[in-house]
């Protein structure tokens, strides 16, 4: 192969290609840091809500609504249930000394519940929603479907909607003052206990949009919450908790580094290459690439 | 005869900020030396270098003439230092005699790490004695946690003394206490000096001036004064930064 | 308290089956252990298998059972874990004294369960596993295969390919595990003996869920054909991203049996055309016993039968046949009445090889055309099934 | 003396015995009826709740969660075996698995103990998730296919032996290792250092200014646990003649956390009886619906909301109060006189 060849054909679409994986994994991430660093709780059933998320995509896609209200339609019926689990699961166990170890039991439980009922609903086969964008477009020799191209926009366009309503709007800044200090908060009128409710069903909704922009993608099976998971954790955790701009650093950073190591080393070694990344974070920077969100 | 605890010259800073510059005091054996200073002075960054909880930048710690400097904390514990928190740090999840037992269990030899509590003589003995020392014998299988605030401070007293240290560090014992209870610790503080030598942080200027033999005034990190009650009172300086905010 | 529930529930069944297994056990119905995955990744396989055996189990005990007896099948979760599988495979055989088992989909539990069964002086069968070792160097005295081998379905696909496209520049793709890894160096062997050229080779992690990473490599080898071994959710994401970068254009991509089934290529829809693999079987064999198989499967279940599925049913007929010559289910006799034994299914005449208990059939070549397998090319069974490796009896 | 540290761990002690009493209990039915499934059964899910006992150590004393304690179980499992292939010796096995497990808890536990909270569950969830693929491509340990052929062997005590495949024999000898492995836990807890660990649990930033290392003692823990699970494994093959990589993988290691809830965080005895309470649900609930996730999620996630203290938060109190009763430990005083607040010492001002 010659370089020009290799540049063209190997290095660069591999960078371009691990840019729109890395777009996926931040979309995936982004609900869970949220969660994850302003209300403290980690939530394993992260990937189960991402599975809800394109299942309900699939279903009402096949019942004849178009996949543009679907962006809109899904994200807004996530939210009560996110309400309700937090409601149920999240706030009787959120006072206890050890939050995260409670609240990763207790979301854990509930993301064995949801894959089998997921299963029961839908059955075991694995479904694909139609490609909303279908056909591709050569830029600079790389060929990109479209679908794609607009992942990566959309993908862009979410993050820094998401960004300017934690760190730029009024509601943002109530969420951030109680995820730093609740009683302080309650104390300058913030609705505490709604504000959390809303910022879990908040994380919950984003994993649910997830779901339908990766569902033509990635398929849709009753298992697919487990797929993203433990990289979304490393990104978060890579990222630092919570951190919005940490989380979009760390999965388009990790995504390219998976994407040239298995180009250079080996596909093999992925994992074990991102799953190192995490344990170095870990140890040399465990406030992560951006520190945490609300607790400066 | 050397002193007990002798810091020279110890500093530490957090990013640009000099949180301790150039701090140098001795603590002398069987004496109250007691750190005052406004919000900010650096006195629990201190008490944090002293113990091992952080480390110095520059300067020393001399524990009983033997260099300590930036020991870990289980270290400078060894070597006879105890200290409390301004904000109470027990172990609330387990009783009284408990806490105090697993102060007092460094008492015992290496041997007895493993063989069953029940063996460990010294430190049930101890535990005992504390419990009847602080009043406590009658809590003593309550959980810490369910403890009143005065009753945890004097607790915390007790397991950094459990130990039977050498040197006491005592951040603000009397943090959040009504005005009867800041009298009697301040009472219990006084009686502590036949056993340990006591470095104490403390706000209330009234009890700092009848309790200490030796004060130190601290002010943005550096060491501004220090001497006797009487001697610190006098001092313009202090007057100035100190008692002019007070 | 816990432990005050465990004992009577125990007593009980062991009272229950000691009596069900001395008053009965020659002349109630026999029983057939299913030890197949119903939650999971593999559910959709176990599914297939239940419903191939229930329809099979069905006709038999409506054309009068085995030997007169009834056929009841119990059914067990095996999760696709060796350790689950050889625990419920113990229950079967232990307390419910069954006389045969089968269902392991994945050659772990399928190479655990013969273990078990040796050691429980049973006979098992497989209708799904295809790791060549289960009937060759790992083969087991009480393990039967009635599915074609991966060796089987690459000589019938490697030799259509060398008639198709002579001389082919072949790109090999597999999901990176030792099952992954065999059955793409079994299909390239075969396939350079046909005059195939390799154009490079890449194995990609088990549920890898970005295939297009590879695709640089694949451009720049610019291959006629791609063989790849990758399986279920994995050949979604494989077929689907290819189709969406444009390669599938000119491309022939042909694959192992479990590639492509009935229960991903809905899925995997339009990507799916054209892809070829070498099976054991296809709905669309053109024979009356098929017809009215799928007839009377899709009118159980509503959805066609699959390898999986039609193996399966198949499997039930070769027991029928063992047992009535054997005039027992006694696993000596049962065992030499199935060495050997050649019988009717949905697929053809299968007949057991004795050397290494693998069933030798006819193998087919089928290529997706309008989301359906049609049959183009055919290997007769002498032919697919290569030398018996197996040395331990 | 006897603190109140003590006087639960009694109470775990009774129902340890009880636990070895229904045990023997079952052995001899099964002995008199003939069994095998049952008692081979019995004897898989204490090898588990071997694993299990090693997550509660950790959990419920040291305060960390781990989520790849089958790491070591599968370490145990798979160096047992290769050991059995060669040589078959139950002892020699047991010590290659021992050593092996004690080596491998090292090293990780110099990579986990670096971190704790939710952090530690995830790096421990990572570290078994590696090796585990590690092991699923490995062609000399069988890759994805594990390993078969691990020979029945004879078990030896001097003049007397054992055989595995005998279902009661062996089902005794695993009872005797997993309750000797609680014994050894239980005993390290009542002792000094696992005093320091409990403290650890409650307020592990204050306890080394009471002079211990925190690091030391986690990692001793983390040790610990690392071999009780390695021992556990090192059973598995000797039972079901097998080894496959699904030993190692989430699945296992999640199982052993929910065994532990629903017996009870921080009990040992809890993580004996969730294990078997367990095996009992899956068996039963398998065996009637394939959707046994939704019982047993359903069931693990009322356990967390509801029954945090497990099984032996319902059944241990009784035992204390009952063992309080008859060893007239000197209970708080209800009637003790109402002292101030601050209790003054009666010593004399200095000076």
């Amino acid at each position: 192969m010659t370089p020009v060849d290799y540049l063209q054909f190997v290095l660069a679409p591999q960078v371009v290609n691990g840019l729109a994986l890395g777009i996926a994994v931040v979309l995936v991430a982004l609900g869970l840091t949220i969660i994850f660093g302003m209300l403290d709780v980690i939530n394993m059933s992260h990937g189960e809500f991402y599975a809800i998320g394109a299942y309900a995509a699939l279903a009402l896609g096949a019942a004849g609504v178009g996949f543009w209200f679907l962006l809109i339609l899904v994200p807004v019926l996530m939210v009560p249930l996110g309400m309700v689990a937090e409601r149920l699961l999240i706030r009787p166990v959120f006072d206890t000394k050890d939050r995260h170890v409670t609240t990763l039991l207790v979301t854990f439980g509930l993301g064995l519940i949801v894959e089998d009922v997921l299963k029961i609903i839908f059955g075991a086969n694995t479904q694909r929603p139609p490609t909303p964008i279908p056909g591709a477009t050569e830029i600079l020799g790389i060929i990109l479907p479209n679908y794609r191209i607009f992942l990566i926009l959309v993908g862009v366009a979410i993050v820094l909607g998401v960004a300017y309503v934690v760190y730029k709007t009024r509601l943002g800044a109530m969420v951030r003052a109680a995820a730093f200090d609740r009683n302080m908060a309650a104390s300058l009128g913030v609705p505490v206990s709604l504000v959390y409710a809303g910022t879990f069903a908040f994380g919950v909704s984003l994993a649910g949009l997830a779901g339908v922009l990766l569902a033509p993608i990635y398929s849709v099976f009753p298992t697919m919450g487990r797929d993203f998971i433990l990289l979304a954790f490393t990104v978060v955790i890579v990222g630092g908790m919570g951190s919005i701009w940490g989380a979009v650093v760390a999965g388009l950073l990790l995504t390219q580094v998976q994407a040239l190591a298995s180009l250079i080393i080996s596909p093999v070694w992925t994992d074990p290459i991102v799953f190192g990344t995490m344990v170095a974070f870990l140890v040399f920077r465990p406030q992560g690439l951006f520190g945490r969100l609300g607790h400066a | 005869m050397t002193p007990v605890l002798d810091i020279r010259d110890l500093g530490v800073s957090f990013g640009g900020l000099k949180a301790v510059d150039q701090v140098s005091f001795q603590a002398q054996r069987h004496r109250i030396t007691t750190v005052i200073g406004p919000n900010g002075a650096g006195k629990s960054t201190l008490f944090n270098l002293i113990s091992g909880a952080l480390r110095p930048h520059r300067g020393q710690v001399l524990i009983d003439g033997v260099d300590m400097t930036g020991a870990a904390p289980e270290r400078t514990k060894a070597a006879g230092l105890s200290r409390s928190f301004q904000i109470t740090s027990l172990f609330s999840e387990l009783t009284v005699a408990e806490n105090l037992r697993l102060a007092a269990q460094v008492l015992e030899p290496v041997g007895r790490t493993l063989l069953p509590i029940s063996r460990s003589t010294r430190a049930l003995a101890k535990t005992g004695q504390m419990l009847d020392r602080f009043q406590l014998a009658h809590k003593r299988d309550d959980l810490v946690g369910n403890l009143s605030h005065g009753d945890q401070r004097r607790l915390e007293i007790a397991v950094c003394l459990a130990s039977e240290p050498k040197i006491l560090l005592l951040d603000e014992p009397t943090q959040g206490m009504s005005h009867g209870d800041t009298a009697a610790t301040a009472e219990l503080v006084r009686g502590l000096t036949d056993d340990v030598t006591v470095l104490l942080i403390e706000h209330d200027i009234g009890l700092v001036m009848s309790l200490s033999d030796h004060v130190v005034v601290m002010h943005q990190g550096r060491k501004l004064a220090e001497g006797s009650p009487d001697v610190v009172r006098a001092d313009p300086a202090v007057q100035a930064a100190y008692f002019g905010h007070a | 308290m816990k432990t005050a529930t465990i004992t009577p529930i125990a007593a009980g069944l062991l009272a229950a089956t000691t009596l069900a297994g001395s008053a009965f056990a020659q002349s109630g119905p026999i029983k057939i252990g299913v030890v197949t995955p119903l939650s999971g990744t593999y559910t959709p396989i176990g599914q297939q298998v239940r419903w191939g055996l229930e329809l099979a189990a069905k006709e038999i005990n409506a054309a009068g059972g085995i030997a007169g007896r009834q056929v009841n099948l119990l059914f067990e979760d095996e999760e696709a874990n060796p350790s689950v599988a050889v625990q419920k495979a113990e229950k079967l055989f232990q307390v419910e004294k069954v006389d045969f088992l089968t269902g392991t989909v994945n050659s772990g539990s399928t190479l655990a369960v013969a273990q078990l069964a040796e050691r429980n002086a049973k006979l098992a069968a497989t209708t799904v596993s295809f790791a060549d070792s289960i009937t060759t160097d790992k083969c087991s005295p009480n393990m039967f295969r009635v599915n074609a081998r991966a060796e089987q379905q690459s000589v019938a696909l490697a030799a259509w390919l060398a008639k198709e496209k002579p001389k082919a520049k072949v790109f090999y793709l597999g999901p990176d595990y030792e099952m992954g890894r065999s059955t793409v160096a079994a299909f390239k062997s075969s396939a350079e003996k046909g005059g195939a050229q390799s154009g490079g080779e890449v194995f990609a992690p088990l549920d890898s869920k970005d295939y297009t990473q590879y695709f640089g490599q694949i451009r720049a080898a610019r291959p006629q054909v791609v063989y790849t071994s990758v399986a279920g959710n994995d050949t979604v994401r494989l077929l689907t991203q290819l189709q969406d970068f444009g390669l599938l254009s000119g491309l022939t991509v042909v694959g192992a049996s479990g590639t492509v089934t009935s229960q991903n290529i809905t899925a995997i829809g339009a990507a799916a055309e054209g892809f070829a693999t070498g099976v054991g079987y296809s709905p669309q064999i053109d024979s009356p016993a098929n017809k009215k198989f799928v007839a009377a499967f899709r009118e159980a279940n509503k959805t066609d039968p699959d390898l999986y599925g039609a193996d399966s049913y198949g499997l039930l007929f070769a027991y029928k046949a063992a047992v009535e010559k054997a005039g027992s289910t006694e696993t000596d006799k049962v065992r030499e009445a199935l060495r050997g034994l050649s019988w009717q299914t949905p697929q053809g005449t299968k007949t057991i090889r004795a050397g290494d208990h693998q069933a030798m059939q006819p193998m087919y070549v089928v290529r997706v055309t309008k989301g359906k397998f049609d049959i183009i090319d055919n290997v007769s069974s002498e032919n697919a099934i290569g030398p018996d490796t197996c040395t331990r009896f | 003396m006897h603190d109140r540290l003590t006087q639960s761990m009694r109470a775990s002690h009774l129902l340890a015995l009880l636990f070895v009493l229904a045990s023997l209990a079952l052995a001899a039915m099964g002995t008199a009826t003939d069994d095998t499934f049952y008692l081979r059964l019995g004897t898989e899910a204490l090898i588990f709740a071997g694993l299990a006992l090693s997550v509660d150590l950790l959990l419920g004393y040291s305060g960390v969660l781990s989520l790849g304690q089958a790491l070591y179980f599968g370490i145990g499992a798979y160096v047992s075996a290769l050991t059995l292939m060669k040589v078959p010796s139950f002892w020699l096995a047991m010590a290659a698995a021992f050593t092996a497990s004690l080596l491998a808890a090292i090293i990780g536990g110099l990579i986990a103990n670096r971190v704790r909270g939710v952090y530690f569950a995830l790096i421990t969830f990572g570290l078994a998730q590696v090796l585990a693929k590690v092991v699923y491509n490995t062609r000399e340990l069988g890759s994805s296919d594990g390993m078969i052929g691990i020979p029945v062997i004879e078990i030896a005590f001097g003049p007397f032996s054992v055989s595995t495949g005998s279902p009661v024999g062996f089902f005794l000898i695993v009872l005797v290792v997993i309750m000797a492995l609680y014994a050894l836990t239980a005993y390290l807890l009542d002792t000094p250092f696992g005093r320091v660990l409990t403290a650890l649990k409650s307020n592990e930033r204050r306890v080394p200014f009471l002079g211990y290392s925190a690091w030391r003692a986690r990692m001793a823990a983390y040790v610990l646990a690392g071999v009780v699970a390695g021992l556990s494994g090192a059973l598995y093959p000797m039972l079901r003649g097998f080894v496959s990589p699904e030993l190692m993988f989430f699945a296992t290691s999640g199982n052993a956390v929910i065994s532990v809830v629903l017996g009870g965080v921080g009990t040992l005895a809890g993580a004996i009886y969730g294990s078997v309470l367990l095996v009992i649900l899956k068996s039963i609930i398998g065996s009637w619906t394939e959707h046994h996730l939704i019982v047993i999620g359903l069931i693990f996630m009322l356990c967390v909301l509801f029954l945090p203290k497990g099984l032996a938060g319902v059944l241990r109190p009784p035992v204390e109060a009952w063992l309080s009763r008859h060893r007239r430990i000197p209970g708080p005083v209800p009637d003790a006189p109402v002292l101030p607040a601050i209790a003054v010492d009666t010593k004399a001002a200095p000076q």
